[in-house]
């Protein structure tokens, strides 16, 4: 793509249980994300069982960030919930339009 | 009063519908209740427990509720210590999931409150109208006191505050209490007008809920073998002794047999909506395969079906 | 008997806010029940026929139900067989198409028995208590015998174990059946407490459904075009000759003029829940065009207007 | 009529479920109702409303409902009007803002409407059944008046055409205006088998209803700040002039007193579902916060509080 | 990947108020559109608060595309909903299975 | 990025008849996939009129897979389901914490 008006940033997905929403997304912000993206979902990891049924579906979460924040979202989430918590994280490339925005 | 039978309380239309939801899962039906539904359906019956319960205690005397309110308190404060030591001495678990079951049987569950209630009002022996406030007094000091022993000697990975918060204000608390207390502000007049939604709907949304609730418990069944024979007797014996102990200790303090029963039917069920929550959170060290599957998979069916006839029948023998 | 007007059937609430639903979706509205809400509504329906069932079956002799038992199979098993033959003979419709919609209007939609049974009783003239037994007996044999007929010749892209498992543990079939044995078992008495939520507020559940079956109704009617003038005649036409055989065959098994017209309209009537997910694994290289527009967008509106109060016209006179 | 005093209408269900939810969402609770259970009982509402008006409607003579409905048109187009003159000349908001805020406050909340039913009736004094075709007349008149306002000097970014069609397409005028044919049409008779649905279950799906509302709200609150004290004026004068108006001008038409304190508290009430949607198509560049801020976490508590009681004391005092 | 059943296309991501929803879509069908994915997201972004809790929750719009179109329909969004609306767009490179059919 | 905690993995997406999802996920499963994740989708493609909103809505699968397990879910599905369902499918690339746990 040639528009001017896409910046590269990265964007952070993250997949987790839904009992960890608010913290995580209090975080992130903290962090440096300017904003996010939720959407409910399901699945199935190397935690064969989890409460998620109970507490909730999991819950999707998406930012658009630069590749500083981005790295330290996913130190983050990999130390303070990997051990104990369903959760997936990863990090794609995306040209986001007036992206200036979002750094 | 030989009614109190065990069969005529597993044909009720409750705990066929649970049986129906078991049964579907096990064909792999595409048969779910849908999740909004589902929530939408629990807050319903939360807060029509706790607005029946309210209207109650508004026409209740302090001095014919006092002396149950605080053995229910005390009852939640003594059992999870009971499953503790239980867990931790005969079943040599470890002092985490000791704990995170802990918390699971000393709260309770509303569920299994309610089908006690209207097994005893099937029976034409309807239990003492401010049971549910005793509910919302039993559901949260075990949590606490479970969490107190699992944050008491060791660093853990979760937040004790978070967990607290998650309990006491999670939708169950909320909703209990918050309808406890409406329920006595507005009394039975200013309930009449929402009376045929919360109460002539009450059994029937119950049957929907636990069509959906035996969808999950047999999601659970599979995990049987996972916990092992102890949990699996565990989940059986402790409800009992639960049970008995209350209907023992009911004498003393002015409840019907039917009441009697009730309480010993919550006492010995284990909670499966506010404790998970807040133990998740609290404690994400222990192993959700062993709390739910011993509260959802085996405690709750049981006691739903053997267990409830059981109570009602100690009771009658020991007040009636 | 001149009170089986189309007049007084097109006036209830259930036809329209079905025609609501049509206006609606028509002037781009963005009313749209929830999907949740809509399955919710569903499992509650056939949850309801089914209980309902049941109860009422409890009381009936084997001897009054075995007749319309045995017609109702044999007509689950003749239909299909008519639908496909016409579908191929006059409307030189490819096989397996052909049988995807015999498949659609050999089994039954829920929603059209539950408003012939409506109209009778809004004319004073309920139907025997069981039909709802029949609804289940007439879902699943027109399914299996159009997909015999389209495997029985060539190889498929679909499988035609997981089309049956579709339909067997399918919930269309679950809940009824389920529901017809949970009925049986409770009886009358057992039901009395879940009375007010499954039977008092049936009526205006199927208005909410009827709304969104509107919507989805209309967004087929654009289809019309390309099902072509053939498929629009056909279902039209093969409910009418349906519904006039099977009142006809009612006078030989002692069917009330209701329970004659009402079989009559779930004969006629082309499922639009059970049917399409079987097809849509069975059968993937149908097209869902053809069986969805022709059963949803023409037989379903042509029978809840026009085709009930023929059907009990017809009984009148040859029954009344 | 001493009886319409404050606290008895604070103590009823609704309102006391409004305030659980605020309190819910004060202490930061996970207690939400899911969102297709929000629109499910917003759809079931508003069809209930516009049904059993249309049923009131179809046994009230023209003679008695032309100069109410009259009335409702004029003040429909009058009120934005004067909500705008008093947004440009004293509050020195901006145009399009302005414009904004006037199609909500010249527009209608149903469920305000539906307390001040509630309120009334709780008190012995029923208001005239056709007052739900009165909340039709209402809903559109102001939202146009306003956007044309908005439109008439400048260039927009929104579309008008856009916007109209989302107020006359959108579900709150197809479910009442619907709803009222429907009723009109089937008349007592008809509405008999669904009124145990849409009548019994009413006031306690308002329950649910207002528990999901004084979550939203609670979020509105924080955002007092930011609207500014001018705003915040507004939302309470405002209603209480348009409510002494309404209530002054009923008078003249012979509505009594629960008619005029019910149209007071329809007029003073500002829309919180239709306008925001077509405002927010129609005029994008308002700013949300203001009018969202201004009518649900203002004026709507305040009506349902305080301003029901004042309309219906002056109403008791002009008309009675 | 070296199938050679993959196409590389553009991913554009669009999350939106509900509100727009059908005008993006036959917007996105004209500038060349062959498809689309929709789901339901919530989130939180620049404009503290908007009406998507009353017009339901936001949308969010995947389509695979060609560059042009992607570049198209980049720009129509910044144009004509950037200013006044709750939107974010971001496109992203995807290997498509028989993309030839989204072209 | 440069953190040490991520892996290079393909991100698999597929969006299709929520009747075949039950199979799809067992196959992927097989085909070596350690985990997915779920959310519900509607959605327009070539097939202008599907049974989805009879048999629910759409399901969008996404699953974080090696590039040869990529490779066989594509194929897979491609051979099995691209003549007569409704179905989408695309590879991209995703930078995954602890990445090896899915491989
Ligand atoms: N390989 C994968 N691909 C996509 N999503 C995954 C994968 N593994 C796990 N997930 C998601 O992450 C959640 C937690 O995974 P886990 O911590 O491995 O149990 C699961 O419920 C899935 O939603
Ligand atoms: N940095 C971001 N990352 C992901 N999603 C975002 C981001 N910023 C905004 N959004 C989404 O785009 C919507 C509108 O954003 P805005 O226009 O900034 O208010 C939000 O509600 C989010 O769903
Ligand atoms: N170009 C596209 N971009 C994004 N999603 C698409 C596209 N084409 C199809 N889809 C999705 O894939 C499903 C099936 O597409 P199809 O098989 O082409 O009918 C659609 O319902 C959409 O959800
Ligand atoms: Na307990
Ligand atoms: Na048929
Ligand atoms: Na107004």
């Amino acid at each position: 793509m040639s528009t001017k008006l896409l910046v590269p940033l990265k964007l952070v997905t993250i997949v987790t249980e839904r009992i960890l929403e608010d913290r995580l997304l209090r975080k992130i912000t903290e962090l440096g994300a300017k904003g996010y993206t939720l959407t409910q979902a399901s699945g199935k990891g190397s935690r064969g069982i989890r409460s998620s049924e109970w507490a909730g579906p999991d819950t999707r979460i998406e930012s658009l960030v630069s590749a500083g924040v981005a790295e330290a979202i996913v130190e983050y989430v990999a130390e303070s919930f990997f051990e104990h918590y369903a959760v997936i994280v990863y990090v794609q490339d995306a040209q986001v339009v007036r992206g200036e925005k979002y750094i | 009063m030989e009614n109190f039978s065990l069969l005529s309380n597993l044909i009720s239309p409750v705990i066929l519908a649970f049986v129906l939801g078991i049964i579907a899962s096990l064909v792999r039906s595409d048969l779910r209740l849908p999740g909004a539904l589902y929530n939408g359906l629990s807050i319903y019956l939360l807060l029509a427990i706790g607005m029946k319960g309210g209207v109650e205690l508004s026409k209740t005397p302090l001095s014919v509720f006092i002396g149950p309110a605080i053995l229910t308190l005390l009852l939640g404060i003594v059992t999870p210590i009971i499953a503790y030591a239980v867990l931790r001495k005969l079943g040599k678990i470890d002092r985490v999931n000791s704990a995170a079951i802990a918390a699971h049987y000393g709260s309770v569950s509303a569920v299994t409150f309610i089908i006690a209630v209207s097994f005893g009002t099937a029976m034409g022996h309807p239990p003492e109208g401010f049971m549910p406030a005793l509910v919302a007094i039993l559901e949260v000091p075990a949590i606490v006191v479970a969490l107190m022993i699992a944050f008491v000697k060791d660093k853990r990975a979760g937040s004790w505050q978070a967990g607290l918060h998650e309990v006491l204000a999670g939708r169950s608390v909320i909703l209990l209490v918050g309808g406890l207390i409406i329920g006595t502000l507005i009394g039975a007049e200013g309930f009449a007008p929402v009376e045929p939604f919360f109460k002539s709907g009450f059994q029937g949304a119950l049957v929907l809920f636990l069509l959906e609730l035996g969808i999950v418990a047999a999601g659970r069944l599979k995990d049987l073998k996972k916990v092992g024979p102890f949990l699996i007797a565990f989940g059986i014996l402790l409800p009992i002794f639960h049970g008995v102990l209350t209907v023992w200790l009911s004498q003393f303090i002015g409840l019907s047999v039917s009441g009697a029963a009730v309480l010993a039917a919550m006492v010995s069920s284990a909670s499966y909506i506010a404790a998970p929550a807040a133990v998740r959170i609290a404690l994400p060290e222990a192993n959700p395969t062993y709390y739910l599957t011993s509260s959802l998979g085996i405690t709750f069916p049981f006691n739903v079906t053997i267990g409830i006839p059981i109570y009602y029948t100690l009771a009658e023998y020991l007040l009636g």
